[in-house]
């Protein structure tokens, strides 16, 4: 906002130039790349083509390298030094053959044109000869939903019916969702953390995000408590209101910088805590589980219907579900943002 | 009641497009967002108050927020060599 | 209830509960060796479940949690899915010791512990394939299966396998979208997850011919998700990559069990859910007939021009994935039946050749061509060995695994129908084309070398151990074909 | 007919859906635009869903504490969709860390370059 000509800035050309990587107050500087270039005018081309593009361009940039003589674009990463040695052994394998590429893309896409239609076709016809919408005599209504409304505040202790569900009746489901959640996050993390390098440091000096931030982070954070902790009352439950306490979570990571919020929670504590809250579900749910199918007796009280203490395990199950989650979700975002080099 | 299920319904068609066809990749995250925002609406209307708080948090905060992010870091990464990477 | 009931139950929360917690493991190594004793103790287990099964000649379910079938969660577990376990966990176990040197050289240190971390989530996933009677939970296991195994290809971190890892990816993602609704519309006209509940409403509903549209559609969706997602033909095009550049274990574990979990899912879901009759009806039968008959020749062809071991190895999974398809395709119990012996075949045979194939690689210096590991053999004779009888197996050798798994799917094609003849002659142009592209490659690993080179290694290594016992279980698979189709009939009738 | 049109009006919108992100996935080369196909896929199948479970004057499955039980909407559907969601993030999270990497390596979003650039890459390796 100093030094634009007396430009003003727009809001949204500042989010987009962060939304690219550059620093909003500076100006915008275009590096002259050859490679990004084409790769800028290739994207120009496809976006005045779109669909129609059948590989026609990129074999026509493809054969203008070859008549330059540019026969290796890229230089093959070194480092192996046993593929040195592989390469001169080697029979010359088939080239690169343009013309069979460019025929076998024009027939998937076409394929593939085919095959969605073909598919909205059929679907189309399905859900017109479904059970009708909003059909209370519909097959899906069945004694299966009824006992989960009739008897799930008595069998569970939970008035939402769907947490009743998704912690009680179905809880095993539902561990499975938390180790998908697990598994992408450790995923993530293997693709993306590197070891040796430090966290990046990034202070936002933004003043109306930080007051602005300041002004609504305590009622995300509240919001998103209330409805882990209401799970078993009203709407909500651990997996919404852990993606509230995430968004909290990301939006504090914003305010204070990286740097201080690596003080505050460190990525290894986070690691930790989603380990030990994930472990803690799956021993409460064996327990049940255990018990339950062996008819061991089951001497956890419910409570009070109504009550914030009621369901037996539903209120440490959604305890335990939100902190994954919010960390998980905190965890992507620490991943994602952290700078490369 | 149903008009406006339809014209969300709609909407929702439209947005998809959009963000489908959208020359700029921000703009097409935006798109999503608002996708998924409607979406939302559209599931409080179907009385289903779990799911839309979810699809709001999830669809229209956290992924969107991935999404700026990863095009974020994509657009840093334009200028680092290529075989950084053993 | 007998405690035996309770162990498809505890080898999930043990491999899953071990899993979670190995990021406490600090010492090197720890979560690898944490994850092989798992694997061993879970055979053991579902060995012994399946003793019992088999003697007693009873299938149970097991209820999770406080509440019966329809409202909550349900495991069940027969002969045929214990027989599952038993051999899926075995091959783990010895994938992964056949891979610890791979695993060791490939993948950077501090990712070791994630990457063993994953593959018992992958593992857990397959065993709750295998044992799950709910269809949604299956999906959620589907999940898993699909992030962890695309893992499993990417954590080696050249580019060639990040590329391979989204493409799988895509395709992973493509499968389960469809399998998904393929389970929202079966919900939608019948009420039911749970596979049982499921199929009486279906027969109900195939006998009073209503609708037809939905459950037929939702037949072909599931079908279509689980083969994209278990590459057979026509959409195999993300394996070759996927299992070729991923690292030998993930390699085995991905072509030898991960392909065979989804297989294993299809198979409940036409024994369990559609039931034969309605199968015939919508002709399922010839669909999976031909696509298994035209997968088992094109990817055979396409094998004989892969100049890379791997993918030549990789190449020819599909292949033999389009052998499941066939015998699925005749639509009788026998083909069923030969149907899960193959799987049992592919999955001793396959991650035996990978073995072998990554360890003639390290004794070849690193080159995955046939012509950098001309000789090798000599300087690992036992990879050599491994690699030999996985592929004159899977060329059709009598008595090891391969011949026997022929043998029972040419014995109930004589049953069918019009199938007859076509299957037949696949069979044995698909064989004629293993053995040429096999009989080459294992007569180029025997091959002389211009100077002689030393044995590698004078000790006993691990690998070797795998080796021989992958060998073992190959013999006994060859040999042992009346009792072990005796527990597939048993364990299919009460499937 | 057209009657039936807009009393399945969910499901139609839904399958129209699916079909946008069903093609997406497949067609568009852009890794972005083939995560949105993604989401678009997935949230088609939740809209499918959560409109399954909706009944004609229904209420939340709030179960209020009294005597009268008025109708609820049926609560397994809702159930599923809040597993699908969040499996719909952690593969969006996978998918995009994936292209993260891949554009470090190749710096291209455009996956058939990306695949150009591979097979190059492994020719020039094995010159």
């Amino acid at each position: 906002m100093m030094k634009h000509d007396g430009k003003p800035q727009h809001l949204f050309d500042r989010f987009m130039r962060w939304a690219e990587g550059e620093d909003p107050n500076q100006d915008r500087e275009v590096a002259e790349d050859p490679e990004r270039a084409e790769f800028i005018e290739y994207l120009e081309y496809i976006d005045s083509h779109e669909f129609l593009d059948f590989g026609a361009y990129r074999l026509m940039r493809y054969r203008e390298r070859k008549a330059k003589g540019i026969t290796q674009p890229l230089p093959h990463s070194s480092g192996q030094g046993q593929s040195v040695v592989i390469s001169q052994s080697r029979i010359p394998g088939r080239r690169y053959r343009p013309g069979r590429l460019r025929s076998l893309i024009r027939l998937y896409r076409i394929a593939s044109i085919f095959v969605a239609i073909v598919m909205m076709v059929t679907l189309l016809g399905v859900v017109l000869v479904m059970p009708q919408f909003g059909d209370p005599d519909a097959p899906a209504v069945n004694e299966v939903s009824e006992r989960y409304l009739e008897q799930g505040v008595e069998e569970t202790g939970a008035i939402n019916a769907v947490t009743g569900m998704i912690l009680d009746y179905r809880a095993f489901d539902t561990f499975g969702e938390s180790t998908v959640l697990f598994a992408a996050a450790m995923s993530v993390i293997l693709l993306l953390r590197h070891p040796g390098r430090p966290a990046a440091t990034e202070g936002s000096g933004d003043l109306i995000l930080h007051r602005m931030g300041m002004l609504i982070l305590p009622a995300v954070m509240m919001f998103g408590i209330y409805v882990i902790l209401n799970g078993h009352l009203s709407p909500g439950g651990g997996f919404s209101g852990g993606t509230v306490l995430g968004c909290g979570l990301i939006l504090s990571a914003l305010i204070l910088g990286r740097s201080r919020m690596e003080i505050l929670l460190p990525s290894k504590r986070i690691t930790k805590l989603t380990v030990i809250c994930l472990l803690a579900y799956g021993v409460m749910k064996g327990y049940s589980f255990f018990t339950g199918a062996n008819h061991i007796g089951w001497d956890i009280p419910k409570g009070t219907p109504g009550a914030i203490f009621s369901g037996g395990f539903l209120l440490p199950l959604n305890i335990c579900v939100g902190i994954i989650v919010g960390c998980t979700m905190y965890t992507f975002y620490t991943l994602f943002a952290g700078k490369e080099e | 009641m149903i008009l406006l299920e339809i014209l969300l319904l709609l909407f929702l068609i439209f947005c998809a497009l959009a963000a489908v066809f959208a020359k700029n990749l921000v703009a097409t995250v935006i798109i999503f967002m608002s996708y998924s925002s409607v979406m939302a609406i559209l599931w409080i209307l179907l009385q289903s108050p779990d799911l839309a708080i979810t699809e709001a948090a999830v669809g229209a905060g956290v992924t969107s927020i991935l999404f700026f992010l990863a095009l974020r870091k994509l657009n840093q990464l334009r200028g680092v060599d290529r075989d950084d990477e053993t | 209830m007998n405690f035996i009931q309770n162990i498809p139950f505890f080898s999930l929360f043990l491999i899953l509960l071990s899993a979670i917690a190995s990021p406490f493991l600090s010492q090197k190594n720890g979560a690898l060796r944490l994850a092989q004793g798992v694997q061993l103790a879970v055979t053991l287990l579902s060995g012994w479940l399946l003793t019992e099964l088999w003697q007693t000649g009873t299938s149970f379910t097991y209820q999770m949690g406080h509440f019966p079938a329809p409202w909550g969660n349900e495991l069940k577990a027969g002969p045929l899915e214990a027989l599952f376990a038993a051999s899926f966990s075995l091959v783990m176990l010895l994938s992964f010791t056949g891979g610890t040197r791979d695993i060791q050289r490939d993948i950077r240190p501090e990712r070791q512990g994630m990457f063993c971390l994953l593959m018992q989530l992958l593992y857990a996933a397959l065993l709750a394939m295998v044992y799950t009677n709910d269809l949604f939970t299956a999906y959620v296991f589907i999940e898993i299966a699909a992030i962890t195994a695309c893992v499993a290809v990417v954590a080696k971190e050249s580019g060639k396998s990040v590329v391979a890892a989204i493409r799988y990816l895509v395709f992973s993602c493509l499968g389960s979208g469809l399998v998904l609704l393929g389970i929202s519309i079966l919900y939608c006209v019948t009420g039911h997850l749970l596979m049982e509940d499921l199929g009486e409403i279906i027969a109900q509903l195939v006998s009073g011919g209503t609708y037809m549209v939905p459950l037929t559609a939702a037949a072909l969706l599931m079908t279509l998700g689980l083969s994209i997602k278990s590459a057979q033909f026509p959409f195999h095009a993300w394996l070759p990559d996927a299992h070729a550049s991923a690292t030998t274990s993930a390699s085995a574990i991905l072509s030898g069990l991960v392909l065979k979990g989804y297989i294993v899912l299809l198979i409940k879901l036409i024994v369990r859910v559609f039931g034969d009759s309605m199968l015939i009806s919508i002709y399922m039968d010839d669909l999976l007939f031909l696509l298994g008959l035209t997968g088992m020749l094109f990817a055979s062809v396409a094998a004989l021009r892969q100049e890379d071991v791997k993918r030549m190895v990789a190449y020819s999974s599909s292949a033999q994935i389009s052998y499941i398809f066939l015998a699925l395709g005749l639509g009788s119990r026998a083909g069923t039946a030969a149907a899960c012996f193959q799987i049992l075949a592919h999955a001793f045979t396959k991650p035996m050749i990978f073995v072998g194939a990554g360890a003639l690689i390290r004794a070849g210096r690193g080159g995955h061509y046939w012509s950098d590991l001309r000789g090798a053999a000599w300087r690992d004779p036992m990879a050599g060995l491994a690699f030999t009888v996985g592929g004159l197996s899977l060329c059709g050798l009598p008595l090891l695994a391969g011949f026997s798994s022929k043998y029972g799917l040419a014995v109930a094609a004589l049953a069918a129908e019009w199938q007859t003849m076509p299957a037949l002659f696949g069979i044995a142009a698909s064989s004629v084309l293993n053995a040429t592209y096999y009989i080459p490659a294992i007569l180029a690993i025997w091959g002389k070398r211009a100077e002689r080179e030393q044995l590698l290694h004078h000790t006993v290594q691990d690998y070797q151990i795998a080796i021989v016992c992958f060998l073992v279980c190959n013999v006994i698979l060859g040999m042992g074909v009346g009792p072990l189709f005796e527990v597939i009939y048993q364990g299919l009738e009460l499937l | 007919m057209a009657e039936l049109f807009i009393q399945q009006r969910f499901y139609i919108g839904a399958v129209l859906l699916f079909t946008i992100g069903l093609a997406t996935l497949f067609l568009h080369p852009n890794l972005i635009k083939k995560i949105i196909g993604l989401n678009l896929m997935d949230t088609s199948v939740f809209l499918f869903l959560a409109a399954m479970g909706y009944i004609e004057g229904g209420r939340a499955p709030i179960v209020t504490l009294g005597s009268e039980t008025p109708a609820y909407i049926n609560p397994v559907p809702g159930g599923l969709v809040l597993t699908g969601i969040v499996v719909a993030v952690s593969t969006t999270a996978l998918f995009l860390a994936l292209t993260c990497r891949l554009y470090r390596k190749y710096h291209s979003l455009n996956l058939d370059i990306i695949l150009m650039r591979a097979k190059e890459e492994k020719e020039d390796h094995g010159q």
